[in-house]
Formats: structure tokens, C-alpha cells, sequence
């Protein structure tokens, strides 16, 4: 089986401007912290992101997004990053809201191949968009359009060399639909084994779907509840 | 009365509606503080839409960080909890597995359409899973002060925030009065803590008729 | 938490005629066997069923399909139960064909309460029947319609007495998305533990999708391999 | 040559494809011998749609009624494989994550067209996966005796039995020849166990130009 275990250099190497990048989390977790810090140091910009929300302005995809070098977000909400939104006000950030549970099966109906589905939720809201209208016998539905990435940054709790992937917790989220999603799917994962030492009944996302895998460090950064008195209750994550 | 205190009326008139059996979503803001007012006695599942089901109290100490609610604060699992994709999360809440639903609302109309996802030029949190949850929840409540810090009404004839979804909420309770949504508008169930009638209608934009026991 | 397990006359009362009725399996690999024989018993009739296949006339949903009490049949294939085929021809089954994949995601369409997917699988070959088509941007796709059943057949290794569930092996296939498409969903588990005894992390369905539990007590038919001489290849599970 | 010589060339021959490396979906008929002529050191991962990625062979003893491939028949698991449900097997397929998949075949036309779930009136298997897979596998191959047992030929200027899917095959394989499609109709690329070109000619219905090998 291929060993698909490489550098955070090499994977600096795949970035690119104007690129799409799927990335996983929620609020910052189950985000990869490793990554979105290699993602930084890149110096790639006009980046079109598409996950959950927009992190906080120090934690998650939000590091990165306050640095201006996004140029679209699809995302469920910004709430939690005051600085994403001044961005968007200022026209330096293009953002789709999507409602949370559309938008992640946005991901997964790329990632799975298929070509898009139906719903009504959203339908006569400002979420609505431009998004085709179809009807279907008497009933009239929004039509949800596929995401793949270019790239896709995902957080594992562990990964066989091969790329089978387990999580941890609700840092799980987005991020199985995220690695199938990716056209390179490179995933930043806590504990890194041969294969065989995972459970062939508890591997989430099968390897097949991963391209490049990373050694995490951990998480590098403070957490709301690490510094209570840094943020009103309006800045944190709202859904 | 300040803000703080109606926060705590609301929440705890809002706790009596959550049953034993039940799975509760809770929102952020009012909604959170809930579980605070909970009879021991209540065994309820409280659902997260980041992936939890059976979601306990915040830790003591030694918060994990992979492990949080919706709002990205850390808690605990129950025993027979378990986690899952957000994929899985949002079918259960479309699918009507979730029971009810208690959402912080900016306003809500006479028909029960919420709006509580953005104040245009002044805040934009986004949608998150609002609107899934209004789609889906079997009992939509929504819960806020009964108006504006300035008084002006958010119990609207037709809310004029954009709408997070139509024709789903069951039950408005505020710090003033208690309102259920009918096919035929609303209808005020409770007065809640010495409030007037008087008074409920002067701060109510929307009509609402009475429940035989307040005639 | 509720407990949810219960017996199979409980179950035998649940069903009724011309009820649409999901199970899971592949080949009968996955398909829960005392459930199964609890149709056979109940008498019911006209029933609807989906599922991946037709199984074999001894083994799996072919138990009760060869006893022409079922109305109609969603499936990927009926090659390895020869009766299915004699049922279609006589006009006794309505047998609706689905490609194998598409079915179980419209199975999941249903089942997450989406309306349907694109795909442009089937598209001008027979299996399009009258599916609508949907222009979206310059190109056109068939439509999928969701699936639920009023009934849905589940198999699980272990199931804790909420209804949170583990697989085993190849006989998880179709039965996870089952599970969360039917009205009534009922589980047959090799082993029934109290809630806590599960790893909340390798739960693959949790309980809140399911309705009633009863306790397993193994496959009551031999596969294919136990009777090399009764089969020609051309009866074997085809794709 | 009988049927059964004629197999073991065309899945002989049909094993030269399968390179280390190689995510592999095998068909039933056919295409199930090929694991038998795979040289030793050749690396692969056989994906069964039911849900195994890293199928292993047979098992000697004890087979698991819960442990199968897509034919119904155990099999086993490799170290590093994996199990998953149905729609996460498609999901694979349709990506594209599966290099190649062997399918047996009824019938293909000069464009690569494949025909083979049902012989109307005759044999009613069903289509099972080989829709998505001839839909999203980067290299189609199709296996198949180059004529029915009368003679007829299966290579055909246009199918005459229901179409699988349009335009999927990238490779012919038969106990005669081995044809690829191109953009501009088959390519006749290696003539097998000394056929001759003439007779290859005589049946096959669809045109084909020569490799330059073979000129």
C-alpha cells in the first residue's frame, strides 16, 4: 500500500493562488492547525474557501482569513470572526452564507460524485440566491450545487500510513465529507501508524480518498474559554 | 426589570416545555441557559449539531478541545452518547428526530415565520443550522425579550429582518407572556410574571387572541 | 434514555398489507434473518419492498419475495433469485431497476430528508424510465427521488437498548442509510448491550434513528458456498 | 477451444492490466479469474462495492457469512483494508478512485458503448453497480468471448441489447484480440494465441483500424 505520509514543505509546494480550499471544522475545531499555519506562511493568496464559518479571528481557518488573502468564503456563518465580517462589509471578502446542514452536504454530494440535490429549505430567504428553482411533480425545490476543492485540509485523530483515517470527538464534523471532496486531499492527523493497526471496523474515511498525510503537533492556539474576557458573547460562534 | 433578569424568566418559563424522553436542540444566547432550570428528574438527550447526542454539562476541569458544543465551548458526553458527522447531525434534524427545537429569535411573526440570523449593516453572525432546525424540529420555540432595548415590538404582524424560515415556530415565550402559533395566529397562553394584559398587547405588534383561561 | 428492545410478535403487529418496506443486505449478507421470518409468518401481503437485490429463493428477502406477497420491488439486480424473474415475467412483481449505487443514495436522500439528487448515471438507457429530467447551467441530469419506507429492516452486530448501532464487515452495506429512512425502523442485533457499553466514537448509527430492537438469533439459511451443486453461475448475486 | 480455455486466455491476458499500485474492481464471471495470473510481486487493492477495500482471497476454512464480495462468496481482508457502507463503495467508484474495473461484457460497440445487464426476454440479472462503475473507473476494461456460441459476433457497430452505459470502455479483451477504443473507433492493438487478423476480421462487426505493430 502507498505510503502517503510527506512534509509540511511539500505540502506548501501544492498550494496555489486562485486555488479552491475545502477545509474541515467547526468553529475552529477539527480544524488543521499544522496546515492552516503552512497555508499562512504560503504567501498563496486569492484563495476561495469553502467551510463551516470563518473560525475566531485567532483560531481555526480564521488565522488565515484575517490576513486578507481570501477572496470568497462559503461558509454557515462569520459571527464568531468580527474581522471577517468588516472584510466582506469592506468588499475584500465575497461571502455565500449557507445554511449549515445544506452546505456540508454541498461537500459530501461532490465528494461522492454526484451531481447536486434538492431541498426546500432556504427557499424564498435571502440564502436562496440564485439558485436554480426545479420542479418536481407539484412541488418546488432549491437546487443545491456540488463543491469539490482543489485542495482539502482535513484533521484526523489518527491515520494508517495509507491514509484510513479515525476522529476524535466533535472534532470529527465536516471533515469526512471534506476528504473526499478534495481533489488533493491532504489531512493533518494527531498519531500517524502502520497499516493493519487500525480497527478495519472503525476507519471512517478509507484511504483511497486521501492523497498527502501530515504530523500534527496539535492545536496552536487559545480557546474562548482560555481567555474569557477577550470576547463579548456576540463574538462567539452563533449558528 | 434589566436584560439579565429577563434572560433568567425566559429560560426558566422556557425549561417547563422540555419533558422526560425528549431530544432538545438548544440554540445559543437564551436557549443555553435552559438546562440550568431542568428538574433533576428530566432525562432528556440534548442534541449538538456539530455531532453530539447525549451532550452533558461542561467540564470541571481539563476541557478537551475536540470536544465542544455548537457554540464552540467545551462539554461533556453522557453515558450512551455518541458522536457523528455533521452530515448525520443535520439528517436527524431535518428527518423530525429532534423534538424541540429552542432557538434565540430577533423577531417572529403572527404566522410563526423566525427571523433571528442577521440585522443588515449591524451584525452579521450568519445562518449556521437555524434554518434546518426551524425546518425540522416537531416543536419549534422560540425565545426572546418581549422587545427592542428601545421598546419597539419584535412580535411583528411581518417581520422585517430577513427571514431565517417560514411558518415554524410553535411557541414564543418572552419574559412578558407566553404565545402559542396557530393555523388561525397567535394566541396568548400566559402572562408571565404579574405582566398585564394591557401591557402585552401595548408591546405586541402582531394581533393574538386570548386562551379560554385568560378570559 | 429509552429502552427500546422488544419482542418479535411486537414486531409481527407492526406491519401491515401493502406497506413499503426497506432492508438492508447485499445478497443477503446483512439482511436481518428473524425479521425476515416474521414477514413470512405475519401473513402480510402486497407489500412494497426496497432493497439492494432480490437475494437468493433461500436466503435473505428471496424468502419472502419467492412467496409472491410482495407487490413491488426497487432493487439493483434480481439475477440470483430465478422466481423474482418468473414473478416480473408473469406480472406478479413490479420490478423497478436502480443502479446499485443510485439506490442506496436515493435510500439516503430519504433518509437525511433531502428531496432528491442529480446524476447523469442512467441517463438514456433503459433504467432512465420516466425519471425527470433537469437542466442545470448547459447540461441535463436525471432526477432521484428520496425513498423512505414505513417499515425499514435493519441487521447489526451490536445495538446498546437506545438503538445506537455497529456493523459487521461486508453486512453493513445499505443497512445504515436504512435504518435512517424508515418511518419505523426495526433492528435485529446479534447483541444487545446497555447504553455505555459502545465506544461512542465507532457508533456508525445512532439510536435516535431507531424504533424497536430484538435480539438475533443468527442467519437461518445456508449461503452459496454451503451448496456449491444447487447453482449455476448464471444464478449466483450478479451486478 | 472451448468456453472455459477461452476464460483463462481472456483473464490471463486481462492480468498484464493490473499493475502494482492499482485500485481494482473485478467483475463477476471473467473478470473473477483474473486475480489468478496476477504475477506475485504485483501490489494491488481489490475494491468490492459491497464494501471492502483490500479484499483478500478465499478463506481456506471458517468462512464468515458476514464477510463477502460482491458475488456473495467469503472472502477475506487484507492488513490495511477496510470496511465501509454501500454509498461510501459508490462514492469511490464515482470519483474515480477505483484505476480500473474489470467488468464482463454482453456486447460493446465501436465507441466503447457496453451492454451488460439483460438479455431481454432471456436473462433478467439486473444492472447492480456496473452503471457507476463504467461511469466513473478511470480504465474500463471489458472481458468477454469475441462472439456468441453460434458465432455471432459481440464487438458491434452499434449495441443491439439495453446499453449499460455510453462511451465507457477503454479497453476490448477476448480470447482473440485485444482492441482499444479511440476517439476514433477501435484499435485493434495485439492479436492472442495466433489468431490470425483475418479471422478477427470476419468476426467482429465493428471497424478497427491497426496498431502499427500489427501493420
Amino acid at each position: 500500500m502507498t505510503n502517503k505520509v510527506t512534509t509540511y514543505d511539500h505540502v506548501a509546494s501544492l498550494l496555489f493562488d486562485g486555488m479552491t480550499l475545502l477545509f474541515g471544522g467547526f468553529g475552529g475545531v477539527g480544524t488543521p492547525p499544522g496546515l492552516v499555519d503552512t497555508l499562512i506562511q504560503s504567501n498563496v493568496r486569492d484563495v476561495h474557501l469553502v467551510g463551516n464559518d470563518a473560525g475566531f479571528p485567532w483560531v481555526g481557518m480564521g488565522k488565515f482569513i484575517v490576513l486578507g488573502r481570501a477572496k470568497s468564503l462559503v461558509a454557515s456563518h462569520i459571527g464568531s470572526n468580527p474581522v471577517a465580517g468588516e472584510l466582506m462589509t469592506a468588499g475584500k471578502l465575497q461571502v455565500e452564507f449557507c445554511p449549515q446542514g445544506i452546505l456540508v452536504e454541498r461537500i459530501r454530494s461532490g465528494g461522492v460524485g454526484l451531481n447536486g440535490f434538492l431541498t426546500e429549505i432556504g427557499k424564498g430567504t435571502h440564502l436562496q440566491y440564485d439558485k436554480p428553482l426545479v420542479t418536481i411533480g407539484d412541488k418546488q425545490f432549491l437546487y443545491e450545487a456540488p463543491i469539490t476543492g482543489d485542495i482539502a485540509f482535513v484533521y484526523a485523530r489518527k491515520a494508517d500510513t495509507f491514509g484510513n483515517l479515525v476522529f476524535d470527538k466533535t472534532a470529527r464534523n465536516t471533515n469526512p465529507f471534506v476528504a473526499m471532496a478534495g481533489k488533493v486531499t491532504i489531512v493533518e492527523a494527531d498519531e500517524i501508524v502502520e497499516p493493519g493497526a487500525l480497527d478495519p471496523e472503525e476507519v471512517v474515511v478509507p484511504g483511497i480518498f486521501v492523497t498527502h498525510i501530515v504530523p500534527s503537533s496539535g492545536y496552536n492556539w487559545k480557546w474562548i474559554w482560555e481567555m474569557p474576557d477577550k470576547l463579548s458573547r456576540d463574538e462567539r460562534p452563533s449558528k | 426589570m434589566d436584560m439579565g433578569d429577563a434572560r433568567q424568566i425566559i429560560a426558566r418559563r422556557a425549561a417547563l416545555e422540555v419533558k422526560s424522553g425528549m431530544v432538545v436542540n438548544l440554540g445559543i444566547g437564551i436557549p443555553s441557559l435552559v438546562p440550568d432550570f431542568l428538574a433533576p428528574e428530566v432525562d432528556v438527550l440534548f442534541q449538538a449539531e456539530n455531532g453530539i447526542l447525549g451532550m452533558g454539562p461542561t467540564p470541571a476541569v481539563n476541557a478537551d478541545g475536540n470536544l465542544s458544543n455548537a457554540a464552540g465551548y467545551p462539554v461533556t458526553l453522557l453515558t450512551g452518547g455518541c458522536y457523528f458527522d455533521s452530515a448525520t447531525s443535520f439528517a436527524m434534524i431535518r428527518r423530525g428526530r429532534v423534538d424541540v427545537s429552542i432557538l434565540g429569535a430577533l423577531q417572529v411573526s403572527a404566522d410563526g415565520t423566525l427571523a433571528n440570523w442577521i440585522v443588515p449593516g449591524k451584525r452579521v453572525p450568519g445562518v449556521g443550522g437555524a434554518m434546518e432546525l426551524a425546518f425540522g424540529a416537531a416543536n419549534l420555540i422560540a425565545l426572546m425579550t418581549h422587545t427592542e432595548k428601545d421598546g419597539r415590538p419584535k412580535i411583528m404582524r411581518t417581520c422585517t429582518l430577513p427571514v431565517t424560515a417560514y411558518r415554524c415556530v410553535k411557541k414564543i415565550i418572552t419574559e412578558k407572556a407566553v404565545f402559542a402559533v396557530t393555523a388561525e395566529g397567535l394566541r396568548l397562553e400566559e402572562l408571565l410574571e404579574g405582566t398585564s394584559l394591557e401591557e402585552v398587547r401595548q408591546c405586541t405588534e402582531a394581533p393574538f387572541t386570548l386562551s379560554p383561561q385568560l378570559m
